[in-house]
Order: structure tokens, then sequence, then C-alpha cells
């Protein structure tokens, strides 16, 4: 069986610059695995590459076996890759309500309806309040996007996401910028995500890296530099050296 | 002072009520509306019409076989539906005895039917597409038409000698009605027209035709361009050294519009223009009419678009004289047909057939008189009809 | 041939001259300012009425208008334009185009609705010749005068400290106030050299393109495909793309005069397919 | 907890989050109590006003352009600078059909619809540029002009620069004869604009409708949400665009009359005028702005055919100094201030 992604060898070049040099890199079904690296080590680019923000150069990018390095952002999202970002992409002038129940009317392919008011299909309503419950933003459902507190909306950007129904999900530094007060309430949900999605986490703070990857690869000048389970990457001299102990962020 | 004629003329009308007069129809004001490009491009054609004529009115007095005269000046800024609406609501809600202005052809154009379903004359006073008058049998003009004047040029140039003539026109109806009326009118007296060059009419820069005009080496060029942009294009003939070469400018008088003639300066001397008038027309009810128009407006010279206001009132008032006050459409429009008389530009008259103006045709000359520049006459085509119906 | 270039190149510089002070305005300070065109109307009228009614030398008035589109245009920053910086571009399509309505009445209430003429002095009329080739004499001044211009403003943005603010400025506008500069200050000094200019190019223009209330309306299509087409970035872009809308017009027109108006249009909307952007894009 | 799968939530959902939730989702739809005088009032204007009919027409004409307009600009994020180039076309192809094939009115509307509708389709793809606002705003304006000059030079077709000769309109419904006082004209004006206007509010408060919403906050999102952002904003642009051609239609019908300024620059800037003057995005916005543009400028052109221009530019720049937000809380800060004096 295939592995959920897969990219065999990607390369991404600016110029005479390397960004992305040959990186193959395996997410298994299931998984919970991280992606770290110092400042400027490429781990970006790398996602924009998984999710057709960017062109490749070279290589190939695998998701459940087949090749979408050509495919487009949407389609890519189409096949079942989700992403959150690091700087929040959310509607500002709409309700949690309503940008979830977006997500989930598009994913059931009821995107292109312009007949039916929205909030009258019953299979879509109950959806959209699983995922309001599960990501614990009942109390502010309906508040416009804008006025929520960073915190929260940090759980909206996962939650709309996860809507999508993705079978990967890329989630790059979901605890970015969120006030120790509430970081709690995300480590938990993050914890509670459904085993069924594949996670790649593109991370900085070693915390939440330990405490929710099972499986690290370190990406160093763009390059693959280890990769292993947790144990294995902990005591990796070279990772040590090269990242953990030089890094002064980690 | 108008305000106030307006008002003591309201008070006459309403103690004539109230006295208990036979409230007959010749008791009612008799409005005229007249819609006129007041903004936009195009706002000093409507700026001479309306100071035509209220000067008409000055002059003539606001009574007219016992009616008292009003005036409603509406701005259409050229735009074709607005003066189609602004002419519908004065006559359903000022009942206007007559609509009139008509800066453009399409503004004409759109209006036309309109004065049949409501039985009001429209009297044309700048429009000069000859189809105009076909449109409907209550419109009346008192302008001119583009082949009444180019086919006089025409003649002329052939009658001097011109072999080969390249016309230059702005791309749009007037223009393209020039052109066909030259390229006939000139072949038919055995000249050639080499090329036809046509102009975007939102064109600031005429220097590539020119050239065009420059490499064909004609023995003249016909111009035909909104009165406006004459200057620019005499001042870029004249750059390129196209007077010295020996081609002639020939041109409808638009391109030296009395109005701004006096700006454009040595270049104007140039050109050799046919026309209905000329603000230097010799006769003393043209000077009277010069004078009287130049004081009452901040020293402006009138140009043909005032003209053909002027004329305009008359024919409306001379109509209404003629009724005797009934201001009903089909007596105003019988009574305008056939009426002649003498304007500042000449003898002029309303054909009864056509109800399109027979006018005399100057061929001119621009000269510096004093330091000022004037449109001289020196040929004269007597009472011309418009060819675009006289020769069908 | 070669006159036909020369006319088109002389058309361009001076559509050049009136749109660089809007791409500076649009790349700097990120306002639509589709009013631009009334300062060139300034510029323009000055020149007119001080030749007509003071009876001032030709090349004597330029100075005027560009000092006093300048001056009007600081005054405009300060009091109008800088308290809409922060509005939507189409708050401030609405506002600037209320005041090119209020410009182009109010100049016809002041000098009336007819076109202003004026007379240039005997040496700036004809033509010349050269190797045959015929150029007119205003044009060669036209050309002269705005590459001078040209060439004036990259020294002034590439080697003055004014310059340097100003290019800080365009690029981060953020970062720049964190350098202490006066952001402010540049913007009003920018508002009134780009005013400046338009207003110079209204006054060289009125032997080309005629002058009336509606000059504003006329001249805003033609400038604003020139900033569109040349991006905003810098002013090397709209200098290109004024000399290549110049020349493609006169061009177009002396070549293939049954596409006429088409051309200008076809050429912009080609453009812009190839390089949505502008042709010189911001590096980020 | 974490084996709740995505297919089976329903059951964890409390009934009381469900009815919040659905409520509201539902709030973009429910017909508010200021609409419903909006439109009452509209209707009463029609009974009020009978010797203003004409100007009304003009007015709702516009309205309904606009508001065509606001469904790109305020449901997308799109601007155009030549959305007169769909409002031309419709204006043409009602006007053709009149002298060609028929002259009743709704088989006019329809086709003029179409067309409008075909155009924005072709068109639309230009749109889809990674463009700026400024590079979308003279795209459209290049069109519109392309579009202007084409009309210009198919003269035997359209009449050129004289305007289109012999448009005469049926009575509607073979019944009421468009009459010279604009009343059968004005109701016809009303009753399309307040079908379109169902059917575009339907069409905004759809799923479709947010999609489209979401477009214009955040793109990227959206994409990354797989919503297909070209299709979608190429649909409302052929959707705005077939609006747009019904107003032209409508225009050539009541007036009986086209030429060339139906394709004229002014249209495509008049109408994001009122637009912006009225406010994006809310589709009220165009006719709000339609009627104050109107009558504002039939007012201040009846005290001052010369110089009206003006006393508008004025008028906008005060209104645009003030913010329009300001000043929809105007009459709610009054009253606030009038209570307070009554108190006091």
């Amino acid at each position: 069986m295939s592995a959920a992604l897969q990219t065999i060898a990607l390369e991404k070049r600016f110029g005479g610059l390397i960004a992305t040099d040959k990186v193959s890199l395996t997410l298994e079904h299931g998984a919970r695995h991280a992606l770290i690296g110092p400042n400027g080590a490429g781990k970006t680019t790398f996602v924009n590459l998984l999710t057709g923000v960017l062109p490749a150069n070279g290589g190939q990018i695998l998701l459940d076996g087949n090749d979408i390095t050509r495919k487009s952002q949407i389609q890519r999202a189409r096949l079942g890759l989700g992403r959150t970002f690091q700087i929040n992409q959310l509607f500002g002038a709409m309700t949690p309500v309503e940008s979830i129940g977006l997500a989930v009317s598009e994913r059931m392919g009821g995107g292109r309806d312009f007949w039916r008011r929205v909030g009258t299909r019953t299979d879509i309503l109950d959806e959209i309040t699983g995922l309001i419950e599960r990501f614990r933003l009942t109390e502010v459902m309906d508040h416009p996007t804008r006025l929520l507190p960073y915190g929260k909306q940090r759980l909206l950007e996962i939650a709309l996401a996860l809507a999508s129904n993705p079978r990967v999900l890329l989630l790059d530094e979901p605890a970015a910028g969120v006030p120790e007060a509430e970081r709690g309430e995300l480590l938990e949900t993050l914890a509670q995500l459904p085993r069924d999605v594949s996670i790649l986490l593109i991370e900085h703070d070693m915390d939440l890296v330990f405490a929710f990857a099972e499986r690290i690869t370190v990406l160093v000048n763009g390059a693959l530099f280890a990769d292993g389970t947790v144990s294995e990457i902990m005591s990796d001299p070279r990772v040590q050296a090269v990242y953990l102990g030089s890094d002064a962020h980690a | 002072m108008q305000r106030r004629n307006l008002l003591l003329g309201a008070i006459l009308v309403a103690s004539t009520a109230l006295a208990g007069m036979p409230a007959l129809a010749a008791g009612d004001p008799f409005k005229i509306g007249l819609i006129l490009p007041m903004t936009g491009p195009f706002a000093s054609t409507g700026r001479q019409i309306e100071a035509a004529a209220r000067l008409y009115m000055a002059q003539n007095g606001d009574e007219v076989a016992g009616r008292k005269v009003e005036l409603i000046v509406k701005d259409d800024a050229s735009v074709a539906d607005t003066t189609k609406r602004l002419a519908q609501e004065l006559i359903v809600r000022d009942k206007v005895g007559v609509i009139a202005g008509f800066g453009l052809t399409p503004l004409a154009m759109a209006t036309a039917p309109l004065a049949t379903r409501a039985k009001v004359p429209a009297v044309v006073m700048a429009a000069a597409t000859s189809s105009i008058t076909e449109q409907s049998p209550y419109v009346v003009r008192t302008s001119y038409t583009t082949p009444q004047v180019t086919s006089k040029i025409a003649e002329w140039a052939a009658g001097q000698g011109m072999k080969k003539v390249v016309t230059v026109v702005s791309d749009y109806g007037p223009g393209l009605d020039a052109e066909k009326t030259f390229v006939a009118v000139f072949g038919a007296a055995g000249g050639e027209v080499t090329e036809t060059l046509r102009v975007p009419l939102q064109n600031p820069d005429f220097s590539p035709f020119l050239q065009k005009v420059a490499d064909a080496k004609p023995d003249a060029i016909f111009a035909f361009v909104p009165s406006g942009v004459g200057a620019q294009f005499m001042k870029q003939f004249v750059e390129r050294g196209l007077d010295k070469t020996g081609v002639k400018l020939l041109a409808d008088g638009g391109i030296t519009d009395d109005d701004i003639l006096n700006g454009m300066g040595d270049p104007a001397l140039a050109a050799i223009t046919g026309f209905h008038y000329s603000a230097a027309h010799d006769s003393e009810l043209n000077k009277k009419f010069v004078a009287d128009f130049a004081s009452a407006n901040d020293g402006m010279r009138p140009n043909f678009m005032a003209v053909g206001g002027y004329d305009g009132m008359h024919a409306i008032y001379a109509a209404l004289e003629k009724t005797g006050g009934d201001s009903s459409g089909d007596a105003l429009i019988a009574a305008m047909k056939g009426l002649a008389w003498e304007s500042p530009r000449g003898p002029i008259s309303i054909d009864p057939e056509t109800r399109d103006i027979v006018q005399n045709v100057y061929l001119r000359r621009v000269e510096r008189q004093g330091d000022q520049l004037w449109n001289i006459e020196f040929e004269t085509f007597e009472a011309v009809k418009d060819p675009g119906k006289t020769g069908s | 041939m070669l006159t036909i270039l020369i006319d088109g190149i002389a058309y361009g510089m001076l559509l050049f001259v009136m749109a660089a002070g809007l791409a500076v305005t649009l790349g700097l300070m990120n306002f639509v300012n589709l009013a631009h065109g009334a300062f060139a109307m300034i510029g323009g009228y000055v020149t007119a009425l001080a030749m007509n009614r003071l009876g001032m030398p030709f090349l004597l008035t330029l100075p005027f208008a560009f000092l006093v589109p300048a001056l009007v245009g600081v005054v405009a920053e300060r009091l109008l334009y800088a308290r809409l910086y922060r509005r939507s571009h189409l708050d401030q399509v609405l506002f600037s185009i209320a005041l090119v309505f209020m410009a182009m009445a109010g100049t016809d209430w002041l000098l009336g609705s007819g076109q202003q003429l004026i007379t240039l002095p005997g040496w700036l009329q004809g033509r010349f010749e050269v190797f045959g080739v015929g150029i007119g004499r205003y044009r060669a001044f036209l050309i002269v005068i705005c590459a001078a211009l040209v060439v004036g403003l990259q020294l002034i943005l590439g080697r003055t400290r004014f310059g340097a603010r100003l290019r800080a400025a365009v690029d981060d506008q953020r970062a720049a106030r964190g350098l202490g500069i006066n952001v402010g200050g540049i913007f009003a000094a920018t508002f009134a050299v780009g005013s400046g200019l338009a207003g110079l190019g209204g006054a060289l223009g009125i032997e080309m393109m005629g002058l009336d209330p509606t000059f504003p309306l006329k001249i805003m299509v033609y400038v604003l495909i020139v900033v569109t087409i040349g991006g905003t970035a810098s002013l090397t872009g709209p200098f290109i793309a004024a000399l290549l809308i110049g020349t493609a017009d006169v061009a177009g027109k002396y070549y293939l005069p049954e596409l006429g108006a088409f051309l200008i249009y076809l050429v912009m909307i080609l453009l812009l397919i190839l390089r949505p952007q502008g042709l010189i894009a911001r590096a980020r | 907890m974490s084996d709740t799968t995505l297919s089976h939530p329903a059951t964890a959902a409390r009934p009381d989050a469900g009815q919040r939730a659905s409520r509201d989702l539902l709030r973009r739809g429910r017909l508010k109590p200021a609409e419903i005088v909006f439109w009452l009032a509209t209707a009463a204007s029609f009974f009020l006003l009978p010797d203003r009919h004409l100007l009304l027409s003009e007015i709702v004409i516009l309205g309904l352009f606009a508001l065509s307009l606001d469904l790109i600009i305020g449901y997308a994020g799109v601007v155009s600078l030549g959305h007169g180039a769909f409002f031309g076309l419709g204006a043409y192809v009602a006007g053709l059909v009149s002298v060609h094939l028929t002259g009743e009115p709704l088989t006019g509307l329809i086709l003029a619809a179409l067309a409008a509708g075909i155009l924005g389709l072709a068109t639309g793809p230009l749109l889809l540029l990674r463009a700026s606002d400024l590079t979308r705003l003279m795209v459209t304006l290049g069109v519109a002009m392309l579009l202007l000059e084409a009309a210009n030079r198919a003269a035997w077709l359209t009449g050129g620069a004289d305007g289109l000769q012999g448009v005469t309109i049926n009575p509607l419904l073979g019944r009421f004869e468009f009459d010279l006082f604009g009343t059968t004209a004005y109701a016809y004006c009303l009753i399309v604009t307040f079908a379109l206007f169902l059917l575009a509010r339907r069409v905004v408060t759809s799923p479709y409708g947010l999609s489209l919403l979401a477009i214009r906050d955040n793109a990227l999102r959206a994409r990354s949400m797989g919503i297909p952002v070209g299709p979608r904003i190429l649909g409302i642009y052929a959707f705005s665009a077939l609006i747009a051609g019904v107003a032209g239609a409508l225009l050539t019908q009541t007036t009986m009359f086209v030429s060339l300024d139906v394709l004229a620059f002014h249209r495509s800037a008049d109408v994001l005028l009122v637009l912006v003057l009225g406010g994006v995005g809310y589709l009220y916005g165009g006719l709000i702005g339609a009627i104050a543009f109107k009558l504002l400028q039939d007012w201040f052109s009846a005290i001052t055919p010369q110089y009206w221009m003006f006393w508008m530019g004025l008028v906008l720049m005060v209104i645009v100094l003030i913010g329009r937000d300001n000043l929809n809380a105007l009459p709610r800060t009054l009253m606030r201030r009038l209570r307070r004096e009554d108190r006091a």
C-alpha cells in the first residue's frame, strides 16, 4: 500500500538559489509526523510545493500513490490535501458557522448551488455543529471571525482545514502566536484530531513537536538532514549539533 | 432682469385669470423647451445657442400674439437618452409648445419620434446631418446641413481647377456625411479624391494623418472636424509645412469657428472654408446682432450655433404670430413651412417640402483686420437647398 | 518613417510627463487619484492665461505652469487627500472623480467652456529638416524638454537623499517610518512635484491636445493606460510604456488607419495579458 | 472522543447548538423590515409621483445597472471600469431585435440578457489574470472601448454615430402601450428590476454566494479549501453581465432609441460612481446610489444647467470625507441627541 503522501527528489530553485534540494519524504497513513528545521531551512517553501502554491522544478509528489506534481492548488485540495496557515487565513466578515459551513458544503458538492438557501441542508448543518463543538467554538460560533480572540481564530483555522475532510493535513506552525492562556485548549484539540487523517506538522516549537509527533524529519538548507522516530532524532548527535544544540529558538 | 420679467408676466397672467377674463388658450404662457449640451465637450454649443435665444427675446420682447413666451433651458450633456427624457418631461409636465436645441445628430434623432407622437414641433438649431428632418414631420431646421455646405466647397474646388484632393474627416456621422458628399460632388465635377482618411473622434493628435496627406501631395485637402479641435488641426497643418508646399486647406466652416477664431493665430490664415454664417457677414442686421451679442455676453463673438439658435427663435415667434397664438403643433408646423426672412447670415427660408433651411453658402478666407481675425466672405452661392434631399 | 517615429516619441514624452506624478502617487501612497488630470489642466490654463491676458512669453510661463499646480497640489494633499490614504480604493475613486467634477465646472464658470488657444513663438513653429527627415520644431522642443525632465527625475530619485527616502517609503512605508523618515512630508512633497509635472505636461500639451474644461476627463484614460502598462514600481516602467503607447498610437494611425482607435486599447489589453503587473513590476 | 468520525457527528451536536448554527446561516437570507419598507416606498412612488415616471424609469434602470456591478465588486471583489460594455450590448441587441425580429419587449429583453451574458463569459477570463485592481479596471475599460469602436465601425448594423433608427416596441404583453408619460415604462422597469433583484438576492445568499464572499475575503484560503476560484468568478461575472444587459435593454425599450453613447466611457464610470456612492456589498447600494445621484443631478441641473457638476462634485466629496458609515449612523445619532434633549 502506498504512503499517504510522498515526495521523490523534490526540487525548487529561485534563480541560482536552491530552496528545496531533492527532498524525498514519506508520510505514512495515520502518521503524526513533524518537519523541523532552523529558520531559513526551507520549510515554508516545502509546504508551498506540496500544496501547489509554487510549482516544483523537479521531482514528484504522490498523494496516495497518485502523481499530483502538476496539479493545481485547487485540484490538490479536492483530492484530499488540506492545510493550515502559519499566519491565519480566515474570512473576516463571516462567522465560524458560515466559514465551516462553506467548507463542508464545498466538499459535499453544494458550492455550485446558487438557488438553495444557505442553511437548509440538514446533513451539512449536522457536520457544522459537530466541528464547532469539537473545536470549542460553540460560544463564538455566530460572531464575526475578525472579532474572535486569537486562540479561537487559531482553532477555526484548523477546523476549516478539517472541514474539507482531508486525508492528509499539513499543519503549519499551529501554535504560533497563541497566548499561553489559550494554548492548552489548542494542544488538546490537536491531540484529538481524528486518527485516520495523516498529519505533517511543520513546527518550530520543540515542546509541541515532542508532545505530538511520532516521527521527525529535519530539514537543513533545503535538504533532508535526518529522518527517524522521535527518540532516534533526539539521540542523533548530528541533529543535536546542527539544530537542537545551536538553535536558540528551540 | 429676466426673472423680474418672468415674475411680472406671471402676475399679469394671474391677474387676468382672476379678473374673470375668458380663459383662452391665448392667455396661457407659451413655453419653449430648449434642450442643449450645457456641460461636457459640446458645452460651448449650448452656451452660444442659449445666449442667442435670450438675445432674441431681449430684442423682440417676450410676448407674441398676446401670449407670454417662456424659455426653459435643460442640460442633456449630449447624451441621447437624456435628451429624449428631458424632451418628454418638457412635453408632459411643462406642456411646452415647442422643443428646440439639439446639439448633435443622435440627440435630434432620438427625439424625432417623440415629436411625431406628441405632435410637438422640434426646432433643430445645431445638428447638421441631412436625414434629421426626414425622421418626423414635426422637425424644422434652422442650422445647416453638412451636404449643403460641403457640396458647394467641392463645386468651388473643381471650378478652381483642383484635380487631386485628400479628405480628412472626424469619424462620426457629420464627418462621414461630409466625406460622402465631397467625394460624390467633386468626382462628378471631374476631380479625384485620392484618399479618404478618418480620424477617431477622441483623437488628441492629428499628426499621423497629416503626414499621410503630406506624403500623398494632393492639390488640396478637405477637412471636416468638430469646431473645438479645428485650431489644432490647422496648427499641425502649418507645422508640417503643408501650406508652404502649396496644398490648399479646404474645410467646413466649423474649423474656423467664430467663437474661438481669434485665438487661433496665423495658422488659421491658411484655411479656405465654406459656410452659411460668418460673424463678419456684411449687413446692418448682422452688425447689430454681433454687437448686441457681444455686449450681452462679455464680449463673446456669436458663431454659427448662435445664429442657428437666433433664427430658430425667430421661426417660433413668426409661426406663433402667424397662427395668432394657436400653439397646436400642426398649426405651428404649417406656419413655419415656407417662412422666409432676413437673418444675420443673409436671406433664408424654410423649405415647405422638407422643412429644412434654404440659405446662401459663402466661401470665406480668414483675414486679419486690426488685431482680430475674421472669416471674410468672397464668394456666394445663393439659396442653396440641402442636396441630401433635392438630389434624391 | 522617421518623422512618424519622432512624432510618436514626442507624444509619448508628453504622456510620460503627465503620467509620472500619478505613477508615483499610486506607487507611494497607493492612492488612486483620478483627479490627476485636473492638475494638468491647471498648468495648461496658467500658461494660456499668462500668454493671452498678460502677454507673457511662452517659455516664461512654463515655470508657473509647474509651480501653481504644485502649490495647489500640496494644499489639496494636506487638506483633503491626506484624510483618505487609509480609505478603500473605491472611496478614493469617488472622491477624486468628485474633485474632477468640481474642477471642470469651476473652470467653466471662471473661464468659459471654449477651447483655450495659444500662439507659440515663431522659433517653435514650423519644421526643420535633418538628413531629409522633416521634424516639427515644437516636437523637437518637446522631446528635449521632456528628456531633460526624465533625466532630472532619475537623478533626483537615484542620487539624492530625498530620492533615497522616497524609494524607501515606496518599498515599505512602515519600515521607512521606523527609520525616522518623515513619510507625511515626503508624501506632500511628492504630490506637489507630481502635480507640478502634470501641470507642465498640460501646458506643453495645449498645442497638441487642446485645452478646455473637459481636459481632466479626456486625459485621464490615456494617463491611466500609461501607468497601468508601466507599473508603479519605478518611473522607468511608465516611461517605456508612454513611449510605447505614443509611438504605437501615431504609427498605428499612419500605417493602419482602419484600425484607428482600436489600436491603443488592443495594445494595452495584450500587454496586460502578458504582464498583468505592468512592464516593470515590483520586485516582491 | 477522538474516535467520533467526521461522518457521524450529529449525535454529538446538542440541539440548541444546531438551532443557533442554522439561525446564523439563514441570517443573510432573511428579509429585513428595512428592505420591505424600501420596496413598499418604491412601489408607492409609482402612484404618488405620476408626473415623474420618466425620471423614475431612468433611475430604476441605472439602479439595476449598478446592482449588476455590485454583484462583481461587492460580492466577488472584482472591480470593473467597463461594465458599460454589457449595458451597451444589451441595449443594441434589444434595439436590433425590435428593428429586425419583433417589437415584442420580453423577447428583446431575454435575447439582450443572453447576448450580454455570453459576452461576459467570453471576456471574463481576462479578469482571472493575477492582477491588481488597476489592471482589472483598465482591461475592462479596454474591452468596453473596443466594443464602442466596433459599434461605431459597424454603422451598417448599428446606425453608427447617428444612432439606430426605427426602434419601435409593441405594447407590453400585447395590452399596455408604452405611453408618453412613461407610466407603462416605469411599471415595466420596476417589475423587471424587482424580479432580477430577487434573483440576485437569492444567488448571493446561496452557498454559491457564500463561496464568492470567501473568495473576496481571502482567495488564498478559498483555493486551499478546494473552491474553484476561476469558474466561480466567471459565473458571477456572466450573471452580472446578463443583468447589465437587461438594464441596457430596458433603456432601449423605454426610450425606443439606441446610440453609441450607451457604450461610452461615461456609462461605465457613472455606474461605478453611483454604486460607490450607495455602498458596495449589500445589493441596495446600487439602487440607493442611483436614487441619490439622479435626484441630486436633476435638482442641481434644474437650478443651474451649466454648473450643476460643481455642486454635485461638492456633495460627493463631502460624503466621502464624512464617510458612509458615519452618514448611515447619522439618523440614529440625531435621534439619540433629540431624545436626550427631550429629557433635558
